[in-house]
């Protein structure tokens, strides 16, 4: 009888690739639970042109490779980055954004790098990057938290609006944004920028209407939610615990300095880590495996990195949230952070 | 492009060009205020500062044959190109316009070298880790060293404004 | 028009200075000649086979290190030619002859000699470079296995053509884990 | 700080990093006590079942062997000889399927057992302190006892290096899941082991023995420490489960804190490894002075009807084991010799119980199975965080499978025990230890012939030299026969004219020549006759090729359309380089076409046409050179005649072409 080959390890545990990114998927759902009670259903539609966009990029991009495109689709990497994309772009963001975000992501930035594991930066921020600097206007058309708006938007209303950029009843996006009393609605980083820039001390700020109890009206829940995830992955060991930890803990501390020197300068620290898209950039956008750094000490580093040069961007650059490009610069150095931070092996005096 | 391929040949390349970058700053600056202004030769800056930057490289290049003949094997063609590149020139002349003293036209030399440097040695880390990396076959070599430094450069875009003139 | 003396005078004299320190600099740091060729030799597999179209290892080294290109040397394969490659800071291409089709390993091969038909006559002894060959005019002739390089020298001179080249099989603790060519094999 | 003694003793653990928990699935094979088998009717021994180098064999086809008879003697270092597991004949010494991942053939003696199973004469020794320790290693060595943990070190050895030994660790870990055979020997024989220890702490005097046993096998550490209970020296230390903490490095870890030096061997650190199985071996060698020619083996795995523990004799085949544990076959059968983590699958059932078998597993599809499809790696760390060895497998399957061996050797691929914890928790089911076993059997190739090379070239400058030295001799000599002759026509004039009549006889013998019969004709006929004729054997020999690849143009491999092309472009080369002298490059070109051409004609050819042509030459020649000899004279002294002849036309041929 002949006898079938194998190499050595024949066991193995059950945890695939597709269930390691699905399980990153489910991990969102607290997040888009939040922000869709925030913010209305765009934020569903443009999750469903993210992703639907993602895959078929991906599918055509490995058919181009003459490889099985069922399989490929199946590691559900495509989804991820297309979720990720989605949840980060404005809920009425017209729809080509969407399409035009993914398919960057993943044409340039993940299949011409030769596909899963070999792309140097993460996908989905470098499309969000994209879409910020070649689109400014429609990117921070970012829409008030509901409540705040005067004019309840409804379902079909939001599907035109982002279809066709006037809403059932014919009001242009810009006019819906106006809220109660008058004025454009901004997210709060936004608006602690603008009023800093022109010398408003930050306790007057948080009288602003977007703000309540020292944070931002939607924006604080939806952090939490992301937290929540987060946490329930380092659980699961799907993420290491090492990032997202010397992210945060890096980024409180530094905002923490600056505001104890000048407290009306700058925001508070327990501000910068609970809005915009901290929480979310620390446990999902960070920690995507392929791009970050895999080393133990690396991770730290990566983590610190990154929490530095967002501090730097939301404090003196031009970008009121740089998570995404404080990313991207992280991802650069990650060849270098791995390449210096070998663990010490076995029977080896240094590392 | 041709140097970036290993991360050694990066860093012996960066550190050349710190040491030309540096020293021809503060060349430059010595020629133009004490030869060049007295006798109001200001339409010659340019050449001249193309001289003083050839004869640092030059130099340079001879220290590295000396010192390390491995590494001129693996820089040999790479060094003179550093008289190209403009960076070199460029930094001389913008330390005349904007009117730096000696300290001054240095620190800035050497900040603009350890900026190339920073870029050059991380791009070359990426290149050494995309080598293995099975790209499709029209994107292979060079093609892919574009797309990464395109992507850099979008990186780097969330730097503007950080700096208020 | 003095604007134009003095601008020759100022340029004369930097040229001057600077000529000077390079002048200087260039006997403080004098060369000796580069250990270059002997570090190309040390890659190659010495086998002195001249399939190189160099009538050895030695003289091929001193080719590559003027720029002949590093691809012709069929023994060494693709290990070698990656090592040259980035010695010299080259590209590294294929094997020259097997563009065309998958570069599958250079089977090594062992020199051996038909014992009943050997008459004796030490051509092939002249011939092999690596004196793998022992024996003595009108005495029988054989190939020490360990010695042999493969280099294929030997067969042409041989009047009687009695030497074979065989490929080595390998010994167990010679043996190499393959990638995908784990077989399935049929015995019963 | 206390030393490292009383830290042990105060039964203080390390831990190591990373490890995996693998279910164990022991309980199916621990029912029942180790059951003895019948013989089966043939034993395939092989002859080297152990590290280091083949013993001399020291049997002959048909000798009549008795059990524990030693089949092979030590002669050199690191050797160890095997010896017969039962009496009977030998029936052959051939290559054999041997226990290697490989399934190759190696050297092994074939016994066919006459059923009485009757034991040679044996020295026990009843009390071995006696013995020097000399004597008892040289027991050890003479018996064949071997370490039965996986690696099979000839245990004299480990015994036998004079360095102080602080810390003596008895291996009875057994992480691997499913095998239970170290656990049931323990169980059953706690007193011999124990006895076997007392041996290696007499031969070692170590400061504290550790007998670890994991937490898992509550009996077996029971039944130890039944066995230890008067002796202080001994410890009985239950270790937490988490494979591969039977690993000799972790274990140490574990024990001691201290970690082998890389590339060095326990005994650097002062601490010694052994395994249970090798202290039972021991004690039975020593005391009963029976050799290592018995172990148990644990079948397992669900393809089992009767799983369980076996006193297997070394050298069973496999297949008779399978019929013993009624081994059901499934849809693709999977036999494994070891436990799922390390094992390796065998190619056939032929293949013998060695030294290091402890096990053989034949899972069914769904208890282990099969990979599936391998995906790229995404770089998540998971294996990163579950090597034991702390270092970085995906970078190391990075560098491997991008062959660039120096990259992975700086990431210490050579550090890596091949335990298959990474693959174990890789989510793209990556085969990350077949990528590094490939790697480093590549990096040994590589080094093997970079030395092979390193020789060739001080063999090819010696030969030089001895050229170069010839040729001055040569040159010498001429020199001085030059003067001696000059000298001896000085001195007398008689020599003159010795020369002028020289010269006459020559012109006289060339009128002469002219006319003469064409068999009386002088070498320069013949050797044109000679040329003509060579030429002639080598265009049929051409053309007979040129027939044999016309014909097999039709077959679809590339190799032969390579060689087609090799011999059309060979056709013009052979004419051209007759003619002119032609430098070094086109000749060695041409060697390798000829060779190739070569090569295709011979396969194709049988050897019987290739005799028949090579003998019809030959009698051409002997007419030829000897006209009135008969054809049937001795053939061997005519065929040098012929070949020196033919010979020396073609050094005259060569001479015109230079």
């Amino acid at each position: 009888m002949s006898f079938r080959v194998a190499s050595s390890p024949h066991g193995h545990i059950q945890r695939k690739t597709s269930n390691v990114m699905l399980a990153v998927a489910l991990a969102c759902l607290p997040g888009i639970a939040t922000q869709v009670w925030y913010f209305g259903f765009g934020v569903l539609i443009q999750l469903v042109l993210a992703i639907s966009a993602a895959m078929l990029a991906e599918a055509i991009c490995i058919r181009q490779r003459e490889r099985n495109a069922l399989l490929t689709l199946k590691d559900n990497s495509a989804l991820l980055t297309g979720l990720l994309l989605g949840l980060s772009l404005p809920p009425l963001a017209p729809w080509w954004i969407a399409i035009i975000g993914s398919v960057f992501a993943i044409v340039l930035v993940k299949q011409v790098y030769g596909g899963l594991g070999q792309n140097l930066f993460n996908p989905a921020m470098a499309g969000y990057v994209v879409l910020l600097v070649s689109f400014p206007l429609s990117m921070t058309l970012w829409l008030p938290p509901l409540q705040l708006v005067e004019y309840q938007l409804t379902f079909t209303d939001t599907i035109m609006l982002i279809f066709t950029g006037y809403s059932e009843t014919g009001y242009s996006l810009a006019q819906l944004r106006v809220d109660l009393d008058g004025f454009t609605m901004a997210t709060p980083l936004d608006t602690v920028k603008t009023a800093l820039t022109n010398q408003q001390t930050y306790s007057e700020i948080l009288t602003g209407k977007v703000f309540s109890d020292g944070y931002g009206i939607a924006w604080f829940p939806v952090n939490l939610a992301y937290l929540v995830g987060g946490l329930w992955l380092v659980q699961q060991k799907i993420i290491s615990w090492r990032i997202p930890t010397a992210f945060l803990v890096t980024l409180f501390t530094l905002s923490f300095i600056t505001h104890i020197i000048s407290p009306d300068g700058s925001a508070s620290a327990m501000l910068h880590v609970f809005s915009g898209a901290s929480m979310f950039g620390a446990f999902f956008i960070l920690t995507d495996p392929v791009s970050a750094s895999t080393t133990a000490k690396g991770k730290i580093i990566f983590g610190i990195l990154a929490a530095v040069l967002v501090y730097l961007i939301r404090n003196w650059g031009g970008y009121p949230d740089a998570v995404a490009f404080a990313v991207l610069l992280a991802n650069m150095c990650v060849p270098l952070i791995d390449y210096y931070t070998k663990p010490r092996t076995y029977g080896h005096v240094s590392g | 492009m041709g140097v970036s391929g290993k991360v050694e040949t990066a860093i012996g390349m960066s550190l050349a060009t710190t040491f030309v970058l540096t020293i021809a700053s503060i060349a430059s600056y010595l020629l133009d205020q004490y030869i060049l202004q007295p006798l109001a030769l200001e339409f010659l800056r340019t050449l001249g500062f193309i001289l003083v930057i050839a004869v640092v490289v030059q130099f340079t290049e001879m220290v590295v044959h000396k010192t390390s003949p491995a590494l001129y094997r693996i820089l040999g063609i790479f060094l003179p190109l550093i008289t190209t590149n403009c960076a070199v020139l460029g930094v001389a002349l913008l330390n005349l316009n904007e009117q730096h003293n000696l300290i001054e036209s240095a620190i800035y030399g050497f900040s603009a070298a350890l900026g190339f440097s920073l870029v050059l040695i991380l791009f070359s880390a990426m290149r050494e880790r995309l080598a293995a990396a099975d790209i499709p076959q029209p994107f292979k070599g060079s093609a892919i060293a574009m797309v990464t430094a395109g992507l850099m450069s979008l990186a780097f875009l969330g730097f503007t404004g950080l700096i208020k003139p | 028009m003095t604007i134009l003396i003095y601008s020759l005078l100022a340029l004369g004299i930097i040229a001057l200075i600077f000529g000077a320190i390079l002048g200087y600099a260039n006997i403080k740091f004098k060369v000796e000649s580069d250990p270059l060729v002997d570090q190309i030799d040390e890659i190659l597999p010495q086998t002195q086979c001249g399939q190189c179209g160099y009538p050895g290892c030695k003289p091929y080294a001193e080719a590559i290190a003027n720029g002949d290109d590093i691809n012709k040397c069929p023994p060494g394969g693709d290990a070698t030619i990656q090592k040259l490659a980035d010695m010299m800071g080259v590209e590294a291409k294929p094997l020259a002859g097997t563009e065309g089709d998958d570069v599958q390993e250079p089977v090594k091969t062992v020199a051996y000699i038909r014992e009943d038909e050997c008459i004796g006559c030490t051509k092939c002894i002249q011939a092999c470079p690596v004196d793998a060959i022992v024996g003595a005019a009108k005495h029988m002739h054989t190939v020490i296995e360990d010695e042999c390089t493969g280099c294929d020298l030997c067969v042409e001179p041989c009047p009687v053509d009695c030497i074979d080249m065989l490929p080595v099989q390998p010994k167990p603790d010679t043996w190499r884990w393959q990638l995908q060519a784990i077989p399935v094999k049929q015995i019963n | 700080m206390e030393s490292l003694v009383e830290k042990i003793k105060s039964g203080y653990m390390w831990d190591f990093p990373g490890g995996v928990f693998p279910p164990e699935r022991k309980k199916m094979s621990l029912r029942d006590p180790i059951q003895q088998l019948p013989l089966p009717s043939r034993f395939y021994v092989t002859v080297k079942q152990h590290i280091g180098e083949k013993a001399k064999i020291s049997v002959a086809v048909g000798d009549k062997v008795l059990k524990g008879q030693a089949l092979t003697q030590v002669q050199g270092p690191m050797q160890l000889p095997v010896h017969a597991p039962t009496s009977g004949i030998v029936e052959s010494i051939t290559d054999h399927p041997i226990p290697h991942p490989s399934g190759l053939n190696d050297q092994t003696i074939i016994i066919t057992a006459d059923g009485n199973d009757e034991w040679c004469l044996k020295q026990p020794t009843i009390n071995y302190l006696t013995l020097s320790k000399v004597e008892i290693v040289d027991k050890l060595k003479a018996l064949g006892v071997a370490g039965l943990g996986g690696a099979a070190f000839p245990t004299y050895v480990k015994h036998s290096n004079s360095q102080p030994v602080e810390v003596l660790i008895i291996n009875g870990v057994e992480c691997e899941p499913y095998i239970t055979s170290d656990d049931a020997l323990m169980q059953a024989y706690a007193a011999e082991i124990v006895s076997g220890i007392e041996i290696f702490t007499h031969l070692l005097k170590p400061e504290v023995v550790v007998i670890a046993i994991e937490n898992n096998k509550p009996k077996a550490i029971q039944a130890m420490e039944q066995a230890c209970a008067g002796k202080t020296q001994f410890i009985v230390r239950a270790i937490p489960t988490k494979y591969p903490a039977g690993g000799e490095k972790q274990l140490i870890q574990v024990v001691t804190g201290k970690e082998v030096p890389s590339g060095g061997i326990p005994a650097d650190i002062r601490v010694v490894t052994q395994n249970i199985g090798t202290a039972y071996a021991a004690y039975k060698a020593i005391v009963h002075g029976e050799p290592l020619i018995e172990r148990v083996v644990t079948l397992t795995g669900e393809q089992f009807k009767k799983p369980g523990n076996r006193w297997v004799r070394i050298g069973t085949p496999v297949e008779f084991l399978l019929k013993q544990g009624e081994y059901q076959q499934s849809k693709t059968p999977r036999i494994i010799m070891g436990g799922p983590m390390m094992g390796f699958t065998l190619h056939n059932a032929q293949t013998p119980i060695g030294k290091i078998s402890n096990c053989i597993l034949a899972p069914s599809e769904t208890e282990l199975p099969p990979a599936t499809n391998e995906q790229a790696c995404i770089r998540c760390g998971f294996c990163a965080d579950a090597c034991p060895a702390s270092l970085l497998p995906q970078q190391l399957y990075w560098h491997s499978k991008a062959k660039e061996y120096e990259k992975a050797q700086s990431y210490k691929l050579f550090d890596c025990i091949e335990c298959g914890a990474c693959a174990y928790v890789c989510p793209s089911e990556i085969p990350l230890v077949q990528y590094y076993r490939v790697a480093k059997s590549n990096i040994r190739l590589q080094q093997a012939e970079h030395e092979k090379a390193e020789k060739a070239k001080e063999r090819f400058n010696a030969r030089n030299e001895r050229l170069e030295r010839e040729k001055q001799e040569r040159l010498e000599k001429h020199k001085q026969a030059a003067e001696a002759r000059k000298a001896a026509m000085s001195q007398d004039p008689s020599a003159q004219d010795k020369v002028a009549a020289a010269l006459a006889r020559a012109k006289a013998k060339k009128q002469t020549d002219a006319p003469s019969p064409e068999t009386k004709a002088n070498p320069k006929q013949s050797a044109a006759a000679a040329i003509a004729r060579a030429k002639a054997k080598k265009a049929k020999a051409q053309a007979q090729a040129q027939a044999e690849t016309n014909i097999s143009q039709n077959e679809p491999n590339v190799e032969n359309t390579k060689l087609d092309a090799n011999t059309q472009n060979l056709e013009p080369t052979e004419k051209t380089n007759d003619a002119p002298a032609n430098s070094a490059a086109d000749k060695a070109k041409a060697a390798i076409a000829r060779a190739k051409a070569k090569k295709a004609a011979k396969m194709k050819q049988d050897e019987q046409a290739s005799i028949a042509s090579s003998k019809h030459d030959r009698q051409q020649e002997k007419q030829q050179e000897t006209s009135h000899l008969t054809n049937n004279q001795d053939d061997k002294e005519a065929r040098i005649k012929a070949a020196i002849a033919k010979a020396k036309a073609k050094r005259k041929q060569l001479g015109e072409d230079k």
